[in-house]
């Protein structure tokens, strides 16, 4: 069962990703980009991290996603680009020969590791009926406890993203607008 | 039917994954042209990073793990808006810019 | 573990040892508040909350370095910072650097015709990215830091919306910004994967533990590899450098100065801190690459800036050239014996100094529109400006490594470092590549002592900027006769770990 | 040894200058005359006070002078340690009388207030250089030299200089490139030895001692600095191009004094630090010297532009020192020291002359002069009296050096000095040759309006040619001051290695 | 009085140092009085030490006068000294004599020069110099004075500069002597290493005592043989001699006749301990170089023209001869000829001057002859200078060459025979000037002619007293000269005896050889050569008997010179060349190729920075893929 649920998933996420890289056109890429995340966000359910599952459909898709086409549309970008021409000759060999090698190097790093954690199972505690919430409330302690510093400094991130748009997004004057 | 019933996906197998992702993540960053697509990519390549992130938090029957990822979504979407404004206000000169045509600084 | 909400109690939060944090939090705060609701502030203040907060900061840091000497370093809010001398001094390094760029932005927005409160905000909140990278004893705080330095340095590279090449260089460091921070997120989940911590303490503790390190644990090393890979994007370092030179270029002169100092700091010290505390135990695996980093940064640097025609870019390859010296002190701390640690402190001191008032030299001379940084624009300063010109000289020749300057000073420090430590190929290297380097400094100065003024229109310096200039050209002549203090005061820098070791 | 003087006579001789090149940067452009006159006086007062140091110094001592010590950069064992002994006195003196020479004797085109300030920046470098007893010490005045050089040369020089100027400036750092790893080694090895860590040239040299090979190695990364510096072939490249393009008083100075960095260096920090190493490697560097000695005189004969002849002649002369050096017996390296100052003065005085020449003819290219002593016969005599002393005429200054140099060689280097003697035919073939050239023969139109040297041009080579006359008739007075310190050096070497000089009983030939 | 010694070379000098400063305002004919004055008092103080030589026994006659410290390094201490020996002072005597009677023929000669003053200048440096040469207590105040006479011989050479001739041969004469100073200086080299001083008391002594090798002796023989053959120009170094006769006549007679010319043979008679020390077969090639050299010159000369190159030859000829002397052990013998071609040479060369003063600057004698009827003074000096230098009994140069070819027998028939036969030449070519000169139609009419308009003006005439007076001297001189050193008696022999502290135990002696029993055959044979050569130069110049035998190949001096000019100007100009072209192109070449390296490699790099986004994640890519490959390659391995 679990291995039927692992291959459908990696393979709405497979075949989302390759989309997000083959579509010619960004909104169709956005699209395949949604179909990874829900693809992953399945994974994350079947690792017990209902939390994040949750947050990735709603952050990512949800938002992430939807600011992308928005963009799209804002600025009419969205007539195809088209993928059959490469201005670089070397770019594209090279791309898949990069992509092949690291493919190969993090696999190879994966399976000959003798590390622990690769032979050690299954581990979290997945929400029973009794604690639907166990999975949210060990996150809730963990980001609260140990990383809650960490939480603090994302308050200072998202800071920067609403003051770093304000700068680069506000119009100019007008006289700056006629050019 | 049984084969289903015998082989369990072991760590290993979503770590693979996420590589893989991540390298696809990757090619596609170096062959789009459109900003926005390569941005997607890194996107992308983030979300591999997750897999990798719960995949061994679960092995390690460790939350942290999960929690990474948390910041790491914060993080995305952060970036997102930044890298938006910035294509924005740049899209805004000149539309349907590539990534190509931005080589004014070179040499 | 089972957590009922009731008995969940969080880590104490020791404010005291987050001031400069709360204190550069607090003035963005000010800035972006009373900015958008009072319509228009007196000239200068916004630069004034900005310069004020960071005095504020280094005086803070001070008192704290004196603390530390009594009661040594520790960790606080749940081991997630450091607080250490190393941090210390960082930060003050990341003060000066934000104190002194902001009097040039003041200028810069003043020459440019729009003051605001926003470029003020960003610098410190990247002050306070670098300030949380140069403490963060976890990797996922680290990773935060980062970002909050990256974003805000994207946004204000791309800030001059009247240049293209503002908004060029945003974009270029932005899309390979993120490209390199994927990667250093993977370094971090595959450490995380084979140590079970992110916390660099833990890691150590755990590294150590290990009975032989000949154990194999490519997990592990791949993740310290794509760790490195993402600091060393940062410090831009050869191979990963090739974003620097566009984006100095194209950024305004002050976000440049900026990135050279403050963003190299922050950077540096994190690598440091990660390489010499979480992964000491594996120096002989990272060792090596650093070397090969070190030995390309200083050629290709020094090698790539011979053709240049642009004063800007120039001084953007040097830097690279200079990341590569830092790395050839990194590289002698690899060894416990060797104190290249205390000598990359030093040299990134220094260099800040320098390259804030080389760039702020370069912004005089741009004038409106930040543009004229050409070699032309500077031929025959020296008749033009005399006074310019040597302060530019003097800080050209510290960058070359002449006697009786800072530079020198900082380089020989890494060069002794290196030799100490018996790195003798790597520091001859470093030499032969400083000749090579000195070169460009030498076509700077000829073109602004030796050729004639191209353009009659006169330089306007403006008070802060000409202040900062000065201010740089005396430190530098000053630490290049009277190092002593400053040798001292790294050398402690550098005893951080023993005294950590303690708690 | 070290009696401390009361008054820092050296660290003024530094720092004075240093104060100079203040004093006039800081005056107003717009009084040339003030500008001038306060160069004029710094350097003359730094000059009497060289030569008050020369007065006041011990003769028939060997060791170290008016030492003063003071401790600079505690954490890497660096102090201000500044000394003089007989190797460096008459070179401080050099530089102390060469400068106000320069500085009263030939005016820069334009913007004379920077040349001065320049000018006596450099002169700080130069005075640390010889007085410096700190490794540390040494190497930031022998590299900030570079500085002022490269200004002067670049600033008022001729129609290549810049091209000279970077190439006089790179290819020098490079060979300080290695002796800044040298040092720091040195140091750093030496510890173990001494058992702190220090800079300081004479605690190493008397109390560490280097393992062969180690020696060896550190010695020669010292050894390409200075060989780049004297300029020891086949690194001599940059010094044609640095010495015809510079002004003239750039000319003089680099080849008075700035030169001699590298043959004091050798002395110094060849002979005195590594004694094992450098006698090892005496083959290597009485080979190159000879070659030097015969290559500089050939290539020099065939030069058409008569500055670059002399610089060439400059290559062959250094390599006598060179040689004399690496001979290591008590007249050899006398003569060396003895060279060192006469080739500041006979050269220095025939860049001057070429430099009256150019001024007058605005041209260097000796097939546009001709038959000059026919109407300015001064003017020839002079050139004549320090050419004869530059070929090494016996009575005048330049015979003295050279002849003790070879005297001293050829006992402990018999060959190399057989072929190097042949250079003093050379010598006179390419400055006859010149001299015929150019004073010789019927005046052409463009030459027969030559002017006659004029008084102060007079009065200022009168200077050299009586230093040219004495020390070529008496010099007993620098002898007896130089010899004490040389023997104390071969001694240190004897003792540091297994050389042993030769002693003068009959000898009883054993070939 | 021996303790003023110092004042023979002090005069000159003061003479020298007078005229530098007041020069100008002395002009003529003052300078010259002044310093024929000075000359003159050196003459009259070396007079006087050598009276008070005389009058001490001849183990006493060795007198120093140290002035001061010199050069005191280490084992090495070279004192500014005097030594008055018989050797020196003979030698003072006639350099301060004849310099005196050549000073006062000067004034005439240079009569009108516009640089008047600055000759004598040059003339008392060089008499000055001439003086420490010979004076000098070790070889380095010889080697000052060597270099010093050098030095003036080059001024004086070149003394009309504007002549581009005369420029070139003094260059020329300069750059030839350095090649035998620096054999010198190797000799120096080699005495100090071993002996430990440069004094020639120390060295002879320790030569006398056998503490000098064979082989150092042997060596340091040689070197001063090759500073002596630069100096007094023999083979392969006396080309610059003929040259010389640029300068003005009275410096031909003084340095390039008198004087300088022979200090090679002083040196080697100074050093005879040295020499006696030696190998017997360096004193074989000094002797057979010396023969070789006379005879080689002596055919030259035969088919000169100038009148001043026959002399020149026919100097380097008799040069040769005392070096055969010394070769053959014969010092008194070859100081002896020294002296009286000092006395005859002198002679000739100033009568020689005199006709080209008479003949207004004419030198080529086949315009002259018949003049001894215009200059009667001249002439009958000059035919007796002829007849010392030919051999002809009882003048002065019959005795000395004679002693010389005495000893030569003995020692080596082979070079004897050389000598003979050069005899033969020397009294063949004299004779042959003579006439041409003196003798037969006068050929100088036509030579007016062509100087057109004044010609009268141009016919020769006698030269003032100033001139004629040395030669009326010299010519005595060259008579009685003889008398220094008569072969009749053991007691006849004044300058043996008075030579002998110095030379005696090197002397070679040739007591009962064959020739030493039979030299009154000997004696017969010479006068018979020497009238042979006379008559057959009569027969065919005089009586026109046959037409002159003047090949061409002898005139041009076998090309022996032309040769020379061509290999130094062609091959080694060339080679010189070449090596100036590899230091442009080789050694600086590679300085700036690293230069163009560099540039080429930045142009390279360059490329890279393309201003790409995706070019720069490429690099990163790929950097990424091998930093991951090392850390994994370290994981497995």
């Amino acid at each position: 069962m679990e291995l039927v649920v692992f291959v459908l998933a990696s393979l709405m996420a497979l075949v989302g990703a390759v989309g997000v890289v083959v579509r010619r056109n960004p909104v169709h890429a956005a699209m395949s980009l949604v179909l990874t995340l829900f693809g992953i966000a399945v994974i994350f359910v079947q690792q017990g991290a209902h939390f994040l599952a949750a947050v990735q459909v709603i952050v990512y898709a949800g938002a992430i996603v939807v600011l992308f086409l928005f963009v799209i549309m804002l600025l009419g970008v969205d007539q195809a680009e088209d993928l059959s021409i490469e201005p670089l000759t070397v770019q594209r060999p090279l791309a898949a020969v990069i992509g092949v090698a690291m493919v190969g190097l993090l696999t190879g790093a994966i399976l000959t590791s003798d590390n622990a954690v690769m032979k050690s199972g299954a581990g979290l505690s997945s929400p029973t009926l009794d604690s639907p919430d166990a999975n949210l409330k060990e996150i809730a302690g963990s980001i609260f406890g140990d990383h809650v510093f960490a939480f603090e400094v994302t308050s200072i991130l998202l800071l920067v993203a609403v003051v770093g748009t304000v700068i680069l997004a506000r119009r100019l004057p007008k006289e700056e607008e006629a050019k | 039917m049984s084969l289903l019933a015998v082989v369990e996906p072991t760590t290993s197998w979503f770590l693979v994954l996420s590589a893989v992702l991540f390298a696809i993540g990757t090619v596609g960053v170096l062959v789009r042209r459109n900003p926005l697509v390569m941005f997607m990519c890194i996107e992308l390549m983030l979300n591999a990073v997750n897999l990798s992130l719960v995949t061994f938090g679960r092995a390690r029957a460790d939350v942290n793990g999960q929690s990474t990822v948390f910041f790491v979504l914060v993080v995305a979407a952060a970036e997102v808006v930044v890298g938006l404004g910035i294509i924005v206000s740049i899209m805004r000169r000149r539309t349907a810019a590539s990534a190509d045509d931005l080589s004014v600084l070179k040499g | 573990m089972s957590i009922v909400a009731a008995s969940f109690t969080g880590p104490n939060i020791a404010f005291t040892d987050l001031l400069p944090l709360l204190v550069w939090l607090g003035s963005t705060c000010l800035l972006l508040l009373v900015g958008s609701l009072v319509p228009k502030w007196p000239k200068g203040w916004y630069a004034g909350v900005a310069v004020t907060s960071s005095v504020a900061v280094v005086i803070l840091e001070m008192v704290k370095w004196h603390n530390l000497g009594k009661e040594g370093s520790t960790t606080a809010v749940a081991d997630a910072i450091s607080v250490d001398r190393f941090a210390v001094f960082a930060t003050i390094v990341v003060a000066v650097a934000v104190a002194l760029v902001s009097t040039v932005t003041h200028d810069y927005l003043q020459r440019e015709g729009n003051d605001g409160p926003e470029l003020y905000a960003m610098f410190l909140t990247a002050a306070m990215g670098a300030q949380i990278m140069v403490s963060a004893n976890d990797l996922v705080v680290l990773f935060l830091g980062l970002e909050t330095l990256s974003l805000s340095l994207y946004v204000l590279a791309a800030s001059n919306r009247r240049r293209e090449q503002s908004q060029e260089a945003g974009i270029k460091y932005f899309v390979l910004g993120g490209f390199a921070s994927a990667f250093f997120l993977y370094g971090i989940a595959l450490i995380y994967g084979a140590t079970g911590h992110t916390n660099l303490t833990s890691i150590a503790t755990k590294l150590s533990s290990q009975i032989s390190i000949t154990r194999n644990d490519s997990l592990l090393l791949v993740g310290i590899g794509l760790l490195l890979v993402g600091l060393a994007f940062k410090v831009s370092a050869v191979p990963f450098h090739s974003w620097a030179p566009d984006v100095y270029e194209g950024a305004p002169s002050p976000v440049s100065a900026f990135m050279a100092s403050a963003g190299k700091v922050a950077a540096f010290c994190a690598l440091l801190r990660v390489l010499t505390t979480a992964l000491e135990r594996r120096v002989d695996d990272w060792r090596p690459v650093v070397w090969a980093l070190a030995l390309l940064t200083v050629f290709v640097g020094s090698i790539m800036a011979v053709v240049q025609t642009n004063v800007k870019r120039m001084l953007a390859f040097s830097s690279i050239t200079h990341a590569g010296f830092i790395l050839v002190g990194v590289e002698a701390a690899a060894h416990p014996g060797g104190d290249g640690l205390a000598s990359s402190m030093t040299y990134l001191l220094l260099y800040t100094v320098l390259v804030i008032g080389s760039f702020t030299v370069i912004f005089i001379v741009a004038g409106s529109g930040d543009g004229a940084t050409s070699l032309d624009d500077f031929k025959g300063l020296a008749k033009r400006r005399p006074l310019l010109a040597l302060a530019f000289t003097v800080l050209l020749l510290a960058q070359a490594g002449v006697p009786f300057t800072g530079g020198f000073i900082a380089k020989f420090g890494v060069i002794k470092s290196a030799v100490e430590v018996h790195s003798y190929a790597i520091a001859i290297a470093a030499m032969v590549a400083a000749v090579i380097g000195a070169f460009l400094y030498l076509r700077i100065m000829v073109s602004m002592w030796l050729d004639d003024p191209s353009s009659g229109e006169t330089i306007t310096v403006p008070r802060g900027s000409g202040a900062v200039v000065a201010a740089a050209v005396l430190f530098t002549l000053f630490v290049g006769i009277f190092p002593g203090w400053l040798l001292d005061a790294t050398r402690l820098v550098a005893t951080y770990r023993e005294l950590t070791s303690s708690n | 040894m070290h009696e401390t003087a009361s008054f820092p006579i050296l660290s003024a001789l530094i720092l004075l200058p240093v104060l100079g090149s203040l004093v006039v940067a800081a005056l107003s452009n717009r009084r040339p005359e003030y500008v001038k006159l306060a160069a004029s006086l710094f350097s003359v007062g730094i000059g009497g006070m060289s030569i008050w140091l020369l007065a006041s110094f011990h003769s028939h001592e060997g060791g170290f002078q008016f030492v003063s010590q003071h401790e600079w950069i505690k954490a890497w064992g660096i102090s201000w340690h500044v000394g003089v002994d007989g190797i460096s006195l008459f070179l401080v003196v050099l530089t102390g009388i060469l400068f106000p020479l320069v500085i009263l004797g030939v005016d820069p085109h334009h913007d004379e207030k920077r040349y001065l300030a320049w000018l006596l920046l450099l002169e700080a470098g130069v005075m640390g250089s010889f007085l410096s007893l700190d490794l540390f010490l040494f190497f930031i005045f022998f590299e900030i030299v570079l500085v002022p050089m490269y200004f002067l040369i670049g600033g008022w020089g001729y129609d290549k200089r810049v091209y000279a100027a970077t190439k006089f400036f790179l290819y020098t750092m490079f060979g300080s490139a290695f002796m800044l790893v040298g040092i720091i080694a040195t140091a750093m090895i030496a510890r173990h030895d001494i058992g702190y860590f220090t800079f300081d040239l004479v605690t190493i040299a008397e109390r560490a001692s280097f393992a062969a090979s180690t020696g060896r190695w550190l010695f020669l990364s010292f050894a390409i600095a200075f060989a780049v510096k004297v300029p020891l072939f086949p690194l001599h490249t940059w010094l044609p191009d640095a010495h015809t393009q510079a002004p003239t008083g750039g000319s003089v100075i680099l080849a008075g004094v700035l030169l001699k960095l590298g043959t004091y260096g050798f002395l110094r920090f060849g002979l005195y630090l590594f004694p094992a190493a450098a006698v090892w490697a005496k083959p290597l560097f009485l080979t190159l010297a000879t070659i030097g000695i015969i290559y500089g005189a050939i290539a020099a004969t065939m030069q058409t532009d008569l500055k670059r002849l002399v610089a060439y002649s400059s290559v062959a002369h250094l390599g006598f020192i060179v040689l004399g050096t690496f001979a290591i017996t008590s007249q050899a390296l006398s003569g060396s020291v003895m060279q060192m100052v006469n080739h500041g003065v006979s050269t220095g005085a025939l860049f001057l002359m070429v430099g009256m020449i150019y001024e007058r003819r605005h041209t260097r290219e000796i097939a546009e002069l001709k038959g000059i002593q026919a109407v300015a016969p001064i003017f020839a005599a002079a050139f004549m009296v320090v050419m004869l002393s530059s070929i090494g005429v016996p009575g005048l200054n330049g015979f003295v050096g050279e002849f003790l140099v070879l005297i001293g060689s050829f006992e402990t280097a018999r060959w190399w000095t057989v072929v190097a003697a042949t250079g003093v035919i050379l010598a006179a073939l390419y400055l006859l040759w010149a001299y015929q050239r150019v004073f010789h023969g019927e005046p052409d139109e463009a030459n027969s309006s030559f002017p006659e040297l004029k008084l102060r041009e007079g009065a200022l080579l009168l200077v050299f040619i009586a230093i040219i006359g004495f020390t070529g008739l008496y010099p007993k007075p620098v002898l007896s001051r130089i010899e004490p310190s040389v023997d104390k050096l071969i001694e240190h070497v004897q003792d540091h290695s297994g050389y042993k000089a030769p002693v003068h009983e009959l000898a009883k030939e054993g070939e | 009085m021996l303790d003023l010694v110092w004042l023979i070379p002090a005069l000159p000098l003061a003479g020298f140092l007078l005229i530098f400063l007041f020069g100008r305002r002395l002009g003529e004919p003052l300078a010259g009085v002044l310093a024929t004055l000075m000359t003159a008092t050196a003459f009259v103080v070396t007079v006087g030490a050598w009276l008070d030589l005389l009058s001490r026994t001849a183990e006493e006659r060795h007198h120093v006068v140290t002035l001061f410290s010199w050069l005191p390094v280490g084992g090495l201490h070279v004192d500014l000294a005097f030594l008055a020996d018989p050797l020196s002072i003979t030698m003072a005597l006639f350099v301060t004599g004849i310099g005196s009677l050549i000073h006062l023929y000067a004034i005439g000669y240079m009569h009108g020069d516009p640089k008047f003053s600055k000759f004598f200048l040059y003339l008392n440096l060089f008499v000055f110099s001439m003086l420490m040469l010979v004076l000098g207590e070790n070889l380095l105040v010889t080697f000052l004075g060597w270099e010093g006479v050098g030095a003036c011989s080059y001024f004086l050479i070149s003394f009309w500069h504007t002549r581009d001739s005369a420029a070139t041969a003094g260059k020329k004469a300069f750059v030839t002597n350095r090649v035998g100073d620096w054999g010198m200086m190797t000799a120096m080299f080699m005495a100090f290493a071993s002996v430990g001083t440069l004094s020639y008391t120390g060295i002879n002594e320790a030569a006398h005592a056998g503490h000098l090798a064979h082989v150092t002796a042997t060596g340091i023989a040689l070197m001063l043989f090759v500073g002596a053959c630069g100096k007094s120009a023999q083979l392969p170094l006396y080309i610059w001699l003929p040259d010389a006769m640029e300068g003005p006549t009275p410096v031909s007679a003084l340095i390039h006749a008198a004087t300088m010319v022979t200090s090679g043979v002083f040196l080697l008679t100074r050093m005879a301990p040295v020499l006696h020390a030696a190998y017997p077969w360096a004193g074989t090639v000094i002797a057979s170089v010396g023969a070789a050299t006379a005879l080689f010159a002596a055919t030259i000369a035969v088919a000169q023209t100038d009148i001043k190159k026959v002399l020149a030859y026919s100097t380097v000829s008799q040069l040769g001869f005392m070096f055969l002397a010394i070769g053959s052990g014969a010092y008194v013998a070859a100081i002896f000829h020294m002296v009286t071609h000092a006395f005859f040479k002198a002679l000739l060369f100033l009568g020689s001057g005199s006709v080209i003063h008479g003949m207004h600057h004419e030198q080529d004698m086949r315009r002259m002859g018949a003049l001894r009827k215009v200059m009667p003074i001249t002439g009958f000096t000059f035919i007796i200078g002829w007849l010392a230098i030919a051999g002809v009994p009882p003048f002065a140069g019959f005795w000395s060459k004679d002693e010389i070819l005495l000893y030569a027998f003995a020692n080596n028939r082979a070079l004897y025979a050389v000598g003979i036969v050069t005899a033969l030449l020397t009294a063949y070519y004299m004779t042959r000037q003579v006439i041409m000169v003196f003798y037969g139609e006068a050929r100088w009419h036509d030579h007016a002619e062509d100087h057109g308009a004044h010609g009268d003006a141009h016919t020769p005439h006698e030269s003032p007293w100033m001139m004629t007076l040395p030669l009326v001297v010299l010519a005595g001189l060259s008579v009685v000269g003889g008398a220094l050193q008569l072969p009749f008696s053991h007691s006849t022999k004044f300058l043996e005896h008075w030579l002998a502290p110095v030379v005696e135990e090197s002397e070679r002696s040739i007591t009962g050889t064959w020739a030493e029993s039979n030299k009154w055959v000997l004696l017969a044979l010479a006068v018979v050569i020497a009238g042979v050569g006379i008559a057959a130069s009569v027969a065919v110049y005089a009586k026109g008997k046959t037409k002159p035998v003047e090949p061409q190949i002898l005139a041009d001096g076998w090309r022996y010179d032309s040769t020379i000019a061509a290999l130094v100007g062609g091959p080694g100009r060339a080679a010189f060349r070449g090596i100036a072209a590899f230091d442009a192109k080789v050694v600086d070449g590679a300085v700036n190729g690293v230069g163009v390296e560099v540039r080429n490699a930045s142009g390279l790099l360059r490329k890279l920075q393309n201003g790409l986004i995706r070019s720069y994640a490429a690099i990163i890519g790929v950097a990424v893929v091998l930093v991951l490959a090392w850390f994994l390659v370290r994981g497995v391995l």
